[in-house]
């Protein structure tokens, strides 16, 4: 049989970290990011509100493999993986006498367990789905896990490196909403509710040269100006996301700080109901297409800070086709195709927003004034998140709506003709079947980019920017990731000046 | 006074039983699916079963209400669903901000309000009451929260002397967060004092005006013995009804200056949780603050009759 | 009794309830008027006359069924108009009128006088307006004020002058009984007597009834055909007006009398004729009322509670003294 | 002639209101000897009241101004003095009680403390002594258990116990003038009986002075021994008691004493019509020159309309303000 | 008419409330730019003379978006004073009329109302109903309802002890006769007087809730969520955030001023119901 082999050592990071980096590490200090949203409980495998990995995905908890900031897998707990020929078998090689933060050992055992937790009847994790494509675990010893898959699935490794995945340790897992323990560079001290998490450096690291940070406090303020204010008053070290890009604007002019407009996973689309009239109609929808100027778009709400996309793929994430000059900004072909498809004077349609996420309400708003030039008059309604939830995504009552998709390969919502913007369409079924399925690089390439091109075709949705993470931080603040391939905000490498 | 007592404090308890069903029925019919909102849009539709059954949010309307009322009154309160951990001790946590703020404000208010109220009373008409009266009109005009971005605009932005919002907390830094308080205390404390000085202005005029006070003057008393024991007290009784329905919405309503500054609050809480759906948390507080009303206006009855012997000795 | 008795009160009773609310039931009641009965002849002007709270403007109201009682008759004309309804009792109301104290309170600030006059009027037929003017003018005229008058608001007049509107309402419908609510009570000396005289010239005019409703015994005499005195809730004395003042029996009676400071230089001040305050009505003493204060109280006046016994002409009074032993003062 | 313990020399009070200036009380002299026992008599808002509250520096103000005039207490004028030195006068030279017993009490504080707090003023006492002596003024104004009532409230009294505690308030200092506004207004005649004779004893022990205020013709005779008749805010008459009766002057007095109904006239056969002031109390704010009574007065002559009369004496002990003096003297005409 | 223009109070609110009912009337005809037209080029501007109060991170017009702001406003304080007056004045004349325990129910009715802080409710109601300017005036409006039932009751309770209503009765008026002919017209005035003074309250809570997101919805300008917008945006242009706090301010002392100077004249002597 033959395998292919995928083995990167330690000594790779620290190669690519010592690249990143001016300056030599220095170890100690302590450092307080801020972030937006407070995380609803501590567990990654019972909730996938991104809030909850970026606080504790990587910090507290570590999977099998990690993902560093160019977005390469990397060894985590699993030193190697070797996927056999067919695809199907996976050998994981485990990292030996790692140490949860309470003290239990992580094994094979540990491992097995966790994903048999995720793929169980009664499971909570968000996404049984990632796990249940497995057919078999065996432990043949303390060190290795071989899992065998039903059958051939693209992303599994992709699946393997997302929170969802994180290690547990069979002692103790019960309180991982409220007093997380995992194997990760930090442990968890405590969380003031409201108001932030505290995490020390875990002194029983596998790898004994890291964390350079002493304690790491996330601390949790929702407004932009206030996070502003935060930061330039000290209190703060890091803003892991500057909500409002006016505060990355007024920031990047003062040489304190520095602000990355790197990439994100995110997708921020215009959510359209393909089911209801007139947007079950494809002329209407391409005619959308071309009446956005995604550019002016990116500069209105994002004042400049995002990448416009084509369809729904973060520039960030591989196999990425570049597809914006689709259908280029131009009204006047928005307005034949309208007429084509039987609305020569527009029509009045509803986009509603949700009241949490300011970028959706201002991209509504700017999307409102654009579509209007080509007669779409359309309505706002804000709506409140729990509505958002149980109107829109559940009950699908909605003509359009703005929201952003953050998770990284998540392109498979288009094969669910359930999905709430109940796309249905057998071509971008079998792309994606085969996408999964596709046993080489470039097979993967060429059929996640297939997938890519019959949505954005199809102009399912009005896909619009790609948001930069926008991280702000002190000068001093050094290692910190320019791009968030991942939801996690990883402090693992970060050191201070 | 015993009678009075327990005639209130049955009229309290009815209130807060009323209040309770109110709270929890519009709550049930609430639209939006906690378990979703948990989970995430991509969960599966099994993963959200077992979790509404692990909520209990699968039982019926009375099985819910009547065990969460159990709850209450057996001292235990519900469990946050977001925050995994029990209500009550996220209600303290969050007291712990909006207390201290409203007492603040609550005595801004106070300090400015009465000496000012009674002194234009006792300049009626003449300029120094009139600049008075004209600025309280202001203060009852501009909205709390405008002032509060106003002094931010000045205290943050332009001179730095504050920040702009957020709250160190008490355990880090106890001074900070004192000076995080203060703003918003004094944006809200200002705009009490506006309603307070008008109040304490009339009801001590109404005084003013009344024989007793007439007659305290014809015993020879001194004008200050006059205003401040024979008047003041009698003047109080309005001005308390007040002030403790304003305590009693501060607590409860300073969710729009919490928003201003983005304190930790039970309002900005109540305000996440609503969205959130973390049905536990919004019920428990919207009954904690409907309680603290009710019980604060209970207070201000109580300290009324110790005021007022008409009421004490029914 | 006299023919062409005209009202007719028999054992009329009137207890307010004290407290309770939605749940509770009241706490006590207060007796206001308890087992009243006398009679009003055509014509005849007769007088109620106590202290605050002797029951005597809830007996008005009680005749003029702005009360329901409690127990009790009121016969108007010989018809039984106890439990009549609202609008059953509507015809009646031209029968009878009342005439309040508060000339401030007892007219409606925001109606023109043309209509406070004749609002008696609109209960019962479509009057055309014109016609309504010219009642209201004859009205006005009958009382004093002129026609000019007719367009003002109450505010504008003085308190005799108001006093004066509410009499020409109450005479709107020509009625055969008024119930004289302590009409001067409120009105200044040299006021009074206008008003006084302006009743006693109205009743002759129009053979009028009045039940009179005052503390000011003197106002009554003046006025008053019969006198009845009403101590918590109750008649203790009924007498004719020319024999009251001397030949009263009851010993509150001739405490009251003693006690109305006579307007001739005395230059001094007679000892108090009674002791003490009045006793709360919602506890009344038992037995006699005012035995608590009775300087002739004996045993019998504790425990069993007098009626009205005829001791002359017209005369009846409510004492163990009069009624056992034939006691005189 | 005694000597005068209160003079009122020619005052004016004027209230200022956004309909004009209303002339309260328009160059009112009286004045009262030591231990004497003065009726001022008048309707309503004839400025009976202001004059009374002038005295003290109690006039509302604004909107009530003293425009002129004069108020000598014991030879000192008490215009003039300051508002501290005039406080020490007030309660303790001079008392005053009220019409309404009830509003005029203050209803948050034991009544014990309200009189003994006249003491703690004046007498700078402690509490405890002044409460001693506040039982000994309650039990003098017969009101029972004293020191019970101590601690009780304004409320829980009745009108004419509310009434006593006043009366016991402004006695503790032992005040050398005592004004009564309207003190039996309230209550009724069985109490009204109560109340002045305890006035009476009171006046008799002490040798005060009293200005009895009150529109009850009734009250007066029995209470006063010189009467003061105002009208509009004027002194219409000074007269003795038995002079004001028997021979009133002005037309006014004489009106008055002829509209009141008498007790006893029934009994006596007669009920005669009574004789009725024509007319209504003309408005304090309009200016008028010539008598103010003349609209209303049977006897009204050119003169009346165009001139004020001045307050002329008639006889020994009675004045009045009335042409009918000047034609008496003259012409003759009236006796 | 004369009467009121020499109260300072009243014809300094009355002019203030013109300018404010004033703008709004314009900017049906009239604004100087379109209120909700996007300039990706004139976005944050300062205060000049082409745009007198600046312009929003859109580059739309201050003035512009303050005076369509102004119709938002007066339209909230119309419907949420009728809601609170149509039912108000239903519920307190019941309640003064029946007393007992319809007035009991009424009145613990809106203690139970009273009880809950009203900005809670008015969150929860939306977030039922959805944010909307509607759902914001209902909200307002409901806890007018006891306000003016108070009121009504508290001055109708005194009336129907009035004697001219015991004179109405002995007159053989029917009830409903007295209630129209007798109450209301003396319930009016202070009716106006409270009614003027909510409709300032209501702009100001109107703002609140278009502050927290829960008026009226984007693109249509309201004066609080203009407010939040301008927050963000504080250290960058921070006259955003000074012109429509101006315009509420101004607008809520008008008609507080002007209830004042009503007050003053209609009703000198009437007593605040809370």
């Amino acid at each position: 049989m033959k395998k292919s082999l995928f083995v990167i050592f330690l000594l790779a990071v620290f190669l690519t970290a010592g690249n990143v980096l001016a300056d030599t590490p220095k170890k100690g200090g302590s450092l307080v990011v801020c972030q937006a949203a407070e995380p609803q409980g501590l567990d990654p495998t019972g909730n996938t509100a991104a809030a909850i990995d970026r606080v504790v995905f990587a910090n507290i908890y570590e999977g099998l493999i990690k993902v560093n900031s160019n977005g390469e897998f990397i060894p985590g707990l699993a030193i190697t993986w070797i996927v056999s020929g067919d695809g199907l078998t996976y050998t994981f090689h485990l990292r030996q006498g790692v140490k949860f933060h309470n003290g239990q050992m992580f094994n094979a055992e540990v491992a097995k367990w966790n994903l048999e937790r995720a793929m169980n009847e009664k499971t909570v994790n968000p996404h049984p789905e990632y796990f249940r494509v497995i057919a078999k675990m065996e432990t043949p010893d303390e060190g290795t896990l071989i899992i065998t898959l039903k059958d051939v699935d693209a992303l599994f490794i992709a699946h393997m490196a997302e929170g969802d995945a994180v290690m547990l340790p069979m002692v103790g897992y019960k309180g991982a909403k409220s007093n997380p323990v995992g194997t990760g560079p930090f442990r968890f001290l405590k969380w003031v509710r409201g108001d932030r998490v505290e995490m020390a450096r875990f002194d029983g690291y596998w790898n004994p040269e890291l964390p350079y940070l002493d304690k790491v406090t996330f601390k949790f303020i929702g407004d932009a100006s206030a996070q502003l204010a935060a930061l330039k008053a000290g209190d703060i070290d890091v803003i892991g996301g500057i909500a409002a890009p006016e505060s990355a604007m007024s920031l990047s002019k003062d040489k304190r700080f520095k602000v990355y407009a790197g990439t994100s996973t995110g997708e921020v689309i215009m959510s359209t109901n393909n089911k209801a009239a007139p947007f079950d109609n494809k002329k209407v929808r391409q005619a959308m297409a071309y009446a956005i100027d995604r550019q002016a778009v990116v500069d209105l709400v994002m004042f400049g800070y995002g990448t416009p996309i084509g369809s729904h793929w973060s520039p960030s994430t591989p196999y990425y086709v570049d597809l914006t000059q689709k259908f280029a900004y131009n009204p006047e072909k928005a307005k034949a195709l309208l007429a084509e498809a039987g609305y020569p004077n527009g029509f009045d349609a509803t986009i509603k927003l949700p009241a949490i996420y300011s970028y959706s309400k201002r991209a509504g708003e700017v999307i409102a004034d654009m579509l209007g030039h080509v007669n779409i008059r359309l309505t706002i309604e804000i709506v409140e998140w729990g509505q958002w939830i149980e109107r829109i995504f559940k009950k699908k009552e909605f003509q359009l709506t703005m929201i952003g998709h953050v998770e990284a390969w998540d392109i498979g919502i288009y094969a669910n003709p359930n999905y709430y913007f109940q796309y249905d369409s057998q071509e971008f079924r079998d792309a994606y079947a085969k996408a999964l399925k596709a046993p080489s690089e470039a097979e993967k390439a060429k059929w996640f980019g297939k997938c890519q091109e019959i949505i954005a075709e199809d102009a399912v949705n009005g896909f619009l920017f790609s948001a930069s993470g926008l991280p702000a931080m002190k000068a001093e603040v050094m290692g910190w990731w320019k791009n968030y391939p991942t939801i996690a905000m990883d402090c693992t490498q970060v050191w201070l000046q | 006074m015993v009678r009075y007592f327990i005639k209130k404090l049955i009229t309290l308890v009815v209130l807060l039983l009323l209040v309770s069903i109110t709270v929890f029925s519009v709550l049930y019919v609430l639209p939006g699916d906690p378990a979703q909102i948990i989970l995430g849009l991509n969960a599966t539709e099994e993963t959200l079963a077992n979790l509404r059954a692990e909520l209990g949010l699968d039982r019926s309307f009375w099985v819910q209400y009547l065990g969460w009322i159990g709850d209450i009154l057996s001292g235990k309160g519900s469990w946050s669903i977001n925050y995994d951990m029990p209500v009550y001790d996220l209600i303290l946590s969050r007291l712990a901000v909006t207390g201290p703020l409203a007492l603040m404000a609550m005595l801004i208010g106070i300090v400015i309000s009465v000496p000012l109220g009674i002194y234009a009373a006792r300049h009626q008409n003449r300029p120094g009451d009139m600049i008075v009266m004209f600025f309280t009109q202001l203060g009852l005009a501009t909205p709390e929260f405008w002032l509060g971005i106003l002094l931010i605009l000045l205290f943050a932005v332009k001179l730095g002397l504050f920040s702009a919002g957020g709250f160190p907390g008490w355990s880090v830094d106890v001074w900070g967060s004192l000076k995080a308080l203060l703003l918003p205390a004094f944006a809200l404390g200002v705009i009490r004092a506006s309603i307070l000085t008008r109040l304490t202005r009339s009801s001590m005029l109404d005084v003013l005006r009344e024989d007793y006070v007439r007659t305290a003057r014809a015993k020879g008393l001194r004008e200050r013995s006059v205003v401040y024991v024979h008047a003041l007290k009698n003047a109080l009784v309005p001005v308390l009804t007040i002030l403790g329905l304003q305590l009693g919405q501060l607590l409860a309503g300073a969710i729009i200056i919490e928003n201003v500054y983005y304190l930790p609050g039970l309002g900005r809480l109540v305000f996440q949780a609503i969205g959130q759906r973390d049905l536990p948390v919004v019920r428990e507080i919207v009954l904690f603050m409907a309680a603290a009303v009710i019980i604060v206006n209970f207070l201000v009855d109580m300290a009324y009759a110790s005021i007022d012997p008409r009421i004490r000795l029914e | 009794m006299p023919e062409h008795t005209l009202l007719e009160v028999t054992d009329l009773v009137k207890h307010f309830p004290v407290g309770g609310g939605l749940l509770s039931k009241p706490t006590s009641w207060v007796k206001a008027v308890d087992g009243v009965s006398f009679h009003v002849a055509k014509g005849e002007s007769f007088g109620l006359v106590g202290e605050s709270g002797c029951g005597k403007t809830t007996l008005g109201r009680l005749v003029m069924r702005l009360l329901d009682p409690t127990a009790g008759t009121v016969k108007l004309d010989g018809k039984d108009i106890t439990h009549l309804s609202r609008s059953a009792l509507r015809p009646l109301r031209q029968q009878m009128q009342i005439i309040f104290q508060d000339p401030f309170s007892s007219l409606d600030p925001r109606m023109k006088v043309e209509a406070i006059v004749t609002e008696p009027l609109r209960a019962y037929d479509r009057i055309p307006r014109g016609q309504r003017r010219e009642k209201a003018v004859a009205l006005l005229e009958k009382v004093g004020l002129r026609a000019g008058d007719m367009d003002k608001y109450p505010h504008e007049f003085s308190g005799g002058q108001r006093q004066r509107i509410g009499i020409a309402r109450s005479l709107c419908v020509r009625p055969k009984l008024i119930v004289a609510d302590e009409p001067v009570s409120a009105l200044d000396v040299s006021i009074q007597a206008q008003v006084i005289n302006l009743l006693d010239d109205l009743r002759v005019e129009f053979g009028l009834s009045y039940v009179f409703i005052s503390h000011d015994l003197s106002v009554v005499e003046y006025m008053c055909d019969r006198i009845a005195v009403m101590y918590l809730g109750g008649i203790v004395e009924t007498a004719p007006a020319d024999v009251f003042s001397v030949n009263s029996r009851h010993p509150y009676t001739r405490a009251l009398l003693a006690a109305v400071p006579l307007p001739d230089p005395q230059g001094q001040v007679p000892p108090a004729p009674l002791d003490g305050d009045v006793p709360s009505p919602i506890d009344p003493p038992a037995g006699c009322a005012f035995h608590t204060r009775c300087p002739y109280v004996h045993e019998r006046c504790r425990i069993e509670r007098p009626v009205l016994a005829k001791t002359g002409e017209r005369h009846w009074v409510a004492c163990w003294l009069n009624a056992g032993a034939g006691f005189s003062v | 002639m005694e000597e005068n313990l209160l003079e009122i020399e020619d005052l004016s009070v004027h209230f200022h209101t956004p309909e004009g200036i209303g002339r309260a009380v328009d160059h009112v002299s009286l004045s009262i000897a030591k231990g004497e026992t003065l009726g001022l008599v008048g309707e309503s808002g004839c400025g009976k009241s202001v004059t009374s509250l002038s005295i003290l520096g109690l006039i509302p103000s604004p909107p009530g101004r003293i425009h002129s005039g004069h108020i000598y207490f014991d030879g000192k004028d008490l215009r003039s003095m300051g508002e501290n030195a005039l406080r020490h006068v007030r309660g303790r030279d001079i008392s005053m009680i009220f019409q309404e017993p009830m509003t005029s009490l203050n209803p948050v504080l034991p009544i014990g403390r309200q009189v003994a707090e006249p003491l703690m003023v004046h007498h700078r006492i402690s509490r405890q002594a002044a409460l001693e002596e506040a039982v000994q003024w309650l039990n003098r104004v017969k009101i029972p258990a004293p020191e019970k009532r101590l601690h009780e409230y304004p409320h829980q009294l009745s009108g004419g116990m509310r009434q006593r505690v006043m009366i016991a308030m402004a006695m503790v200092c032992r005040p050398r003038l005592l004004i009564a506004d309207e003190p039996t207004t309230a209550l009724d005649v069985s109490i009204q009986s109560q109340i002045l004779s305890l006035m009476e004893g009171l006046r008799h022990e002490t040798g005060m002075s009293l200005l009895l205020i009150t529109h009850d013709l009734g009250v007066v005779a029995q209470m006063a021994k010189r009467v003061v008749v105002m009208y509009a805010g004027q002194v219409v008459e000074v007269a003795g008691l038995q002079d004001l009766f028997e021979r009133p002057f002005h037309p006014y007095t004489q009106g008055l004493l002829k509209s009141i109904p008498r007790l006893g006239s029934r009994a006596a056969g007669k009920k005669e019509r009574l004789k009725e002031i024509k007319g209504t109390v003309p408005s304090l704010l309009d200016p008028v020159s010539g008598c103010k009574f003349a609209d209303r007065c049977p006897r009204v002559f050119d003169v009346c309309r165009e001139r004020q009369p001045e307050l002329e004496a008639i006889r020994d002990g009675q004045q009045a303000r009335c042409w009918k003096t000047q034609f008496s003297e003259r012409s003759g005409r009236y006796a | 008419m004369k009467k009121y223009f020499t109260n300072l109070n009243f014809s300094l609110g009355f002019a203030l409330s013109f300018v404010v009912i004033a703008m709004a009337v314009i900017s049906f005809a009239w604004t100087p730019y379109k209120p909700n037209a996007m300039n990706a080029r004139h976005r944050l501007e300062a205060p000049s003379i082409s745009h007198p109060l600046g312009t929003d991170q859109y580059g739309r017009d201050t003035l512009s978006r303050v005076m369509v702001g102004a119709v938002n406003s007066i339209v909230v304080g119309l419907v949420t004073v009728a809601i609170g007056l149509s039912l108000g004045v239903l519920l307190g004349l019941i309640s003064a009329y029946y007393g007992r325990w319809a007035d009991e129910s009424i009145m613990r009715f809106s203690d139970l109302l009273f009880g809950f802080p009203a900005i809670l409710t008015a969150i929860l109601i939306t977030s039922i109903l959805g944010p909307s300017a509607i759902n914001a005036m209902l909200a307002i409006g409901i806890f007018y309802i006891p306000v003016f039932a108070r009121l009504t009751r508290a001055v109708s309770m005194t009336l129907w002890e009035r004697e001219f209503v015991a004179a109405a009765r002995a007159s053989g008026a029917s009830e409903w006769a007295i209630t129209i002919r007798h109450i209301l017209p003396n319930i009016l005035s202070p009716l106006i007087i409270q009614g003027t003074i909510q409709f300032a309250v209501a702009i100001l809570a109107e703002a609140g809730l278009s502050y927290l997101g829960l008026g009226a919805q984007p693109p249509h300008a309201s004066w609080g969520r203009m407010l939040n917008e301008a927050q963000t945006f504080m250290d960058i242009s921070p006259w955003m955030a000074i012109f429509p706090g101006v315009a509420i301010a101004l607008a809520v002392l008008g008609f507080n001023l002007l209830g004042d100077g009503l007050r003053d004249t209609l009703d000198p002597k009437m007593v605040k119901v809370r």
